[in-house]
């Protein structure tokens, strides 16, 4: 008989725009904790793979797997990173128990956004070295702060000198590509607005999202160009937390007497790396979407999924991604939002959390971040937001810029 | 299915080799980034504790009342109960050396004639195997050796930071393993 | 489970400072060599034209990302280094998030003759203007100070 | 589950410094790989990227700027990472992308470019230390090596000249190999033991040297394999562990966490006397001591009997049990993530009969790879057989 995984526990920290009081290490160990309980197992007897998602430069090491297992559990147990959005972990998880060498797997995901100095430049740094990085400004380090100094024989071969003083924060990309949604699509700035405006107002019936506004379009729209056609509301910020979700098998859910929320299907896509020869239609979303919906059996996702978290870390992506993703035919997305038709009472809610614009950026804990509502609204645990009858959920991410891959995760209620 | 005869695999070894000369005379273009990447961990509870303890010329470990272990350098859980540990104990600034190197590389791996000693110092009052890195000294390279009794030698008080490096080094304490 | 102690006074110490900082050459690969050792030469692009699906790809290649077969030699095309802003944005902050000194306009300029485009900054004097689909060309460091990368490029201009 | 065959591998050439970019690296081993299975890249599922720290390459999101080298554009792709044992465990991902169903045919890439951090990676690794408790004593990673040799030697009583001898095997062996940086037919032990001292016990001669390099690696499903090859080599068995991150508060001269994971490998695997029933191993050896320290770990002999092999001869490419016949770390080079090519590819070309040179006689049946990463903490094995 084929196995069926499902989400069996999940936990997660407070979202705060900073979180000085916990060091990464207890930060994770909250979430997993509280996951853990919410499952009913012990991880150091229970658990038999455990999954970190994670960047090094988001963390400030050069191998950031070394820092993961004592708060997670994973203490010589199987533990490794994936280096992805946590649905990639999620992913994983799924894999590795359909081998049938796992009967129950935990993944965890967490951003410590607050403990980075310099977020843009190591967003930058992500860039292609030869042909994109030199663009954003200066090679040479433009505040030279503590850097390591060199053995005397090996004078650094440094060229490329300019008369610039400043790099471009990398945000810049997504005025590019917001640009070119609305060209193609003829969709308006007031549209994403609108976004805006929904997500952060659904922020105030979700207790951990941290960035909960009452504005209105106009608010929205007189917001300040910082890369145009990118306002400063459009733009989600980031916040700092931590997610755990604990898989298993269909019977260990019922050995543990826990109704199960299944994970149906996931799927995960790229398009190319180079920014040039990219299209901007958000293809991973669409190819990622496809493989899930092949994996869960979906054949119209429009009539059989009830409720969508769909990537908003800038507002026109909400939309761009609902298109991609076969919700909307391109262009209609906008007028799907301002006729309410993405609101907790409309056909097709989307982003009841308040997304990443309410909650927070929250780096590669997005997509469990997305998960994690779709797991709670499908339990009927999402007090005033919940969405009535919620049955089948999708989540999706994106892994941010400068990347152009994606992933996307479908959950059923039992 | 590919029809090749191999006379040792790989087939072939693609691949274009460039000397370090080759890259100091500029003779393949490249491109040249330094990236600005800087963090402000938070230190959490446990660490917060344990500086503020070297900076008082201690050292703090912490008791997992579940496994009977004392942890140093401590955390606010224990990675093999899964549990929160409690109590905090003040351990003493001796121990005795379970590894140890003769370094003639600094850290940008540049050649020193004096070679730095390093090691783990396994501390008194913790399980054993317990403990953390340093520096040894006020021994020469032939005298130090595994097992042997170290005892922390510290910063005068008024120039510790609240950082590691308020201990200078751990010095033999006399009586041998 | 869960913690039995949290840090409850601010005024302990809270925070620990580090970073990654290293110094990073990029050699620029064997496509890359043949592109910058030309742009060093002349104030023209080369690019690659893949032999199966027909693209020509810009910045050149050794590979074509689609098909996985390997551009040969003689399917180098040059180029000129000339284009039509495909979209463009005005930038505002800069990498630390503060307000730059001056906007940059950056775009994604099509280049002229490939199926491909590159990052350029726009040197204009109008911040308001509609610059999709103007036509822009390269500006080079002069010859004698050029040293095969990007910053070979100081910046596109409107034609 | 589904079974999972192996049915091409790839690797590039292994130096300080290639001129090729990282994603011009993974295109070549990948072209080697998909060469030798004789498909295309239509004819691949999902694709997984093993790279070691992004410091190394100096790209942030490292695993997205490799990725159309990889073959990984329009399809599934994703990075794996656990430091220097991704060299096995990106083969490991492969081999569940496969065994769970999800993927048909699925491939599998390493890439390391370890020369663009300037002047010496030795900088990125500086990073790898905890910030709070090490990274203040500016430690230099061999100081981690040393520490763990000196532990090692002193519990067994184990002399230096013995550990020597795995590197003066390693370093001939890899005469056979076209990628190999360090090759050398006439090294001896006085050679390693009179090499400059490093940080002692470790000495120049015992490290592997830092290198670029990709290597590639096709994995397919039972199902499948017939469209593809006559040769019938499967994963006989996958195990990964991992042990905590406080390194000092262990005792380090003997890798539980190496016994788990091959422990594991082996019960998958029912293998119940591993160095009778596996024809040769492939055990991460990025200093000499390492490879005696893996041996032990993975149950290959007693503990601290390895070195005691090493002299006598037995894990020579000729020996009973031959250890590293592809030349290792030590003699190929150790481009951290890409050692995939010595690892697990050499496994694989040993066990098809392709090693030409390095070919360990007498019809190899079964062949353990093994990678070893984070801070001294992380493991990765697996076990390739023939099957039918």
């Amino acid at each position: 008989m084929t196995r069926k995984v499902c989400v069996i526990g999940i936990g997660h920290t407070d979202f705060n725009s900073i979180t000085p009081d916990m060091q990464w290490k207890d930060f994770m160990y909250e979430a997993c904790n509280k996951a853990y309980v919410d499952a009913g197992v012990d991880p150091r007897k229970d658990v038999n793979s455990f999954i970190t998602c994670a960047e090094d430069y988001w963390e400030g090491f050069s191998i950031f797997d070394e820092f993961v297992p004592d708060q997670i559990g994973a203490v010589l147990r199987p533990c490794c990173t994936v280096c992805g959005d946590g649905i990639y972990g999620l992913g994983t998880a799924y894999m590795q128990i359909m081998t049938e060498m796992f009967d129950m797997v935990a993944v965890e995901a967490h951003s410590k956004a607050s403990d980075l100095l310099t977020y843009g430049d190591i967003m930058l740094h992500a860039f292609d070295p030869i042909f994109e990085k030199p663009v954003s400004g200066p090679v040479e380090r433009p505040n030279y702060r503590g850097s390591p100094s060199y053995p005397a024989e090996a004078p650094k071969p440094f060229i490329g000198s300019s008369e610039e003083t400043e790099r471009v924060h990398p945000y810049f990309m997504a005025g590019l590509e917001m640009q070119d949604y609305l060209k193609k699509t003829k969709t308006t700035e007031e549209q994403c607005a609108a976004v805006v405006v929904k997500n952060k107002k659904n922020a105030f019936w979700n207790p951990y999202a941290d960035y909960e506004l009452k504005i209105t379009i106009e608010d929205v729209m007189k917001s300040e160009y910082l890369f145009k056609p990118v306002k400063k509301l459009d733009i989600s910020p980031n916040v700092d937390g931590a997610i755990c979700f604990v898989l298993a098998t269909e019977e260990k859910a019922k050995e543990l007497g826990i109704e199960p929320i299944y994970l149906s299907g996931f799927g995960w896509n790229s398009e190319t790396p180079w920014l040039g020869t990219r299209g901007f239609d958000a293809d991973y979303a669409k190819k990622s979407a496809q493989m899930a919906y092949k994996m869960a059996g979906i054949t119209d996702p429009k009539k059989e999924i009830n409720i969508l978290e769909i990537d908003d870390r800038f507002s026109f992506k909400e939309l761009q991604h609902l298109e991609a993703l076969g919700f909307a035919d391109p262009g209609q997305a906008g007028n799907m939002v301002e006729e309410g038709t993405l609101d907790v009472k409309g056909s097709l809610p989307t982003n009841m959390s308040g997304g990443s614009l309410g909650v927070g950026n929250c780096l590669e804990a997005t997509g469990l971040q997305k998960s994690l509502e779709i797991v709670t609204q499908l339990r009927g645990h999402a007090a005033k937001r919940q969405v009535p009858d919620a049955e089948v959920g999708l989540a999706q991410a994106w892994r941010g810029i400068p990347s152009g891959s994606g992933a996307v995760a479908i959950f059923r209620r039992g | 299915m590919s029809d090749k005869k191999y006379e040792g695999m790989p087939p072939y070894a693609p691949g274009t080799h460039v000397r370090e000369s080759d890259i100091q005379n500029k003779k393949i273009a490249y491109a040249w980034w330094e990236p600005e990447v800087q963090y402000s961990w938070s230190l959490g509870h446990a660490m917060s504790k344990f500086l503020t303890g070297l900076k008082a010329g201690k050292i703090f470990g912490i008791h997992c009342k579940r496994c009977d272990r004392i942890l140093v350098p401590p955390r606010m859980f224990c990675e093999h109960c899964f549990g929160p540990t409690e109590e905090w104990v003040e351990l003493p600034d001796t121990g005795i050396i379970e590894t140890f190197s003769i370094s003639y590389l600094d850290p940008d791996a540049r050649r020193i004639e004096d070679p730095i000693l390093v090691g783990v110092v396994d501390l008194d009052g913790a399980p054993p195997h317990h403990g953390f890195m340093h520096y040894f000294g006020e021994m020469s390279k032939d005298e130090i050796k595994i097992g042997m009794k170290v005892k922390a030698v510290w910063k005068p008080e008024n120039e510790r930071t609240g950082s590691i490096t308020d201990i200078k080094y751990f010095k033999p304490a006399g009586g041998a393993d | 489970m869960g913690f039995i102690e949290k840090q409850t006074d601010p005024t302990t110490p809270m925070h620990w400072k580090g970073n990654m900082q290293a110094d990073y050459f990029y050699p620029a690969g064997i496509a890359g060599d043949k592109f910058f050792q030309h742009l060093k030469q002349n104030d023209t692009f080369l690019a690659t034209k893949c032999s199966e699906c027909n693209k020509v790809l810009f910045p050149p290649r050794l590979y074509c990302e689609d098909c996985f077969i390997e551009i040969s030699n003689d399917n180098w095309i040059e180029v000129p280094a000339s284009g039509t802003i495909r979209v463009f944005t005005v930038a505002k902050l800069n990498a630390h998030g503060e307000k730059m000194k001056e906007p940059k306009v950056i775009a994604l300029i099509d280049v002229e003759n490939t199926d491909g485009s590159t990052l350029g900054v726009i040197k204009t004097q109008n911040l308001e203007a509609n610059l999709q689909g103007a036509k822009v060309k390269a500006i080079f460091k002069p010859k004698d100070k050029r040293e095969g990368t990007m910053k070979d490029i100081l910046h596109f201009e409107l034609i | 589950m589904k079974e999972v065959a192996v049915i091409g591998a790839g690797m590039t050439l292994f130096r300080r410094h290639l001129k090729e970019t990282g994603k011009e690296l993974s295109y070549l081993a990948t072209k080697m790989a998909l060469e030798e299975a004789g498909i295309e890249k239509k004819d691949i599922d999902m694709v997984v990227m093993g790279t070691a720290p992004d410091a190394f390459d100096g790209t942030h999101m490292k695993g997205e700027y490799l990725l159309d080298g990889a073959a990984g554009v329009g399809l599934p792709y994703c990075r794996v990472f656990n430091g220097g044992g991704t060299g096995v465990f990106a083969p490991i991902a492969g081999w569940w992308h496969v065994a769970s169903g999800v993927a048909d045919v699925c491939l599998v890439v390493a890439e390391e470019k370890m020369g663009n951090c300037y002047p010496h990676p030795q900088t990125a690794f500086q990073h790898i230390w905890d910030p709070i408790l090490d990274r203040p004593l500016t430690p230099n990673l061999v100081w981690l090596f040393a520490m763990e040799m000196n532990r090692y030697m002193t519990v067994h009583g184990i002399k230096e000249e013995d550990i020597a001898e795995v590197a003066v095997k390693n370093k001939r062996n890899a005469v056979g190999h076209p990628c190999a940086q360090l090759a050398d037919p006439n090294i001896t032990v006085e050679d390693v033991m009179n090499s400059e001292m490093m940080a002692w016990p470790v000495k120049r001669l015992d490290i592997s040297p830092p290198s670029d390099g990709a290597a590639a690696l096709i994995f397919c499903s039972k199902d499948v394999v017939h469209k593809y090859t006559d040769e019938r080599i499967f994963v006989k068995g996958v195990g990964w562990n991992i042990d905590s991150t406080m390194w000092t508060n262990r005792d380090l001269y003997f890798p539980d966490y190496v016994a788990n994971a091959a422990k594991m490998a082996y019960k998958k695997a029912g293998i119940t006397n591993p160095p009778k029933e596996l024809s040769f191993a492939e055990p991460y050896d990025p200093f000499d001591y390492k490879e005696c320290h893996h041996m032990e770990g993975l149950l290959l002999c007693e503990k601290g009997e390895a070195p005691t092999l090493a002299r006598e001869g037995v894990t020579q490419r000729d020996g009973d049990l031959p250890i590293c016949p592809s030349g290792g770390l030590l003699g190929v080079g150790n481009p951290i993530a890409a050692t995939m090519g010595q690892k697990m590819c050499e496994v694989y070309w040993q066990l098809a009969g392709k090693a030409g040179k390095r070919q360990v006689p007498n019809d190899p049946q079964m062949g353990l790879g093994q990678a070893w990463g984070d801070i001294m903490q992380m493991a990765t094995v697996m076990i390739l057989g023939r099957g039918s």
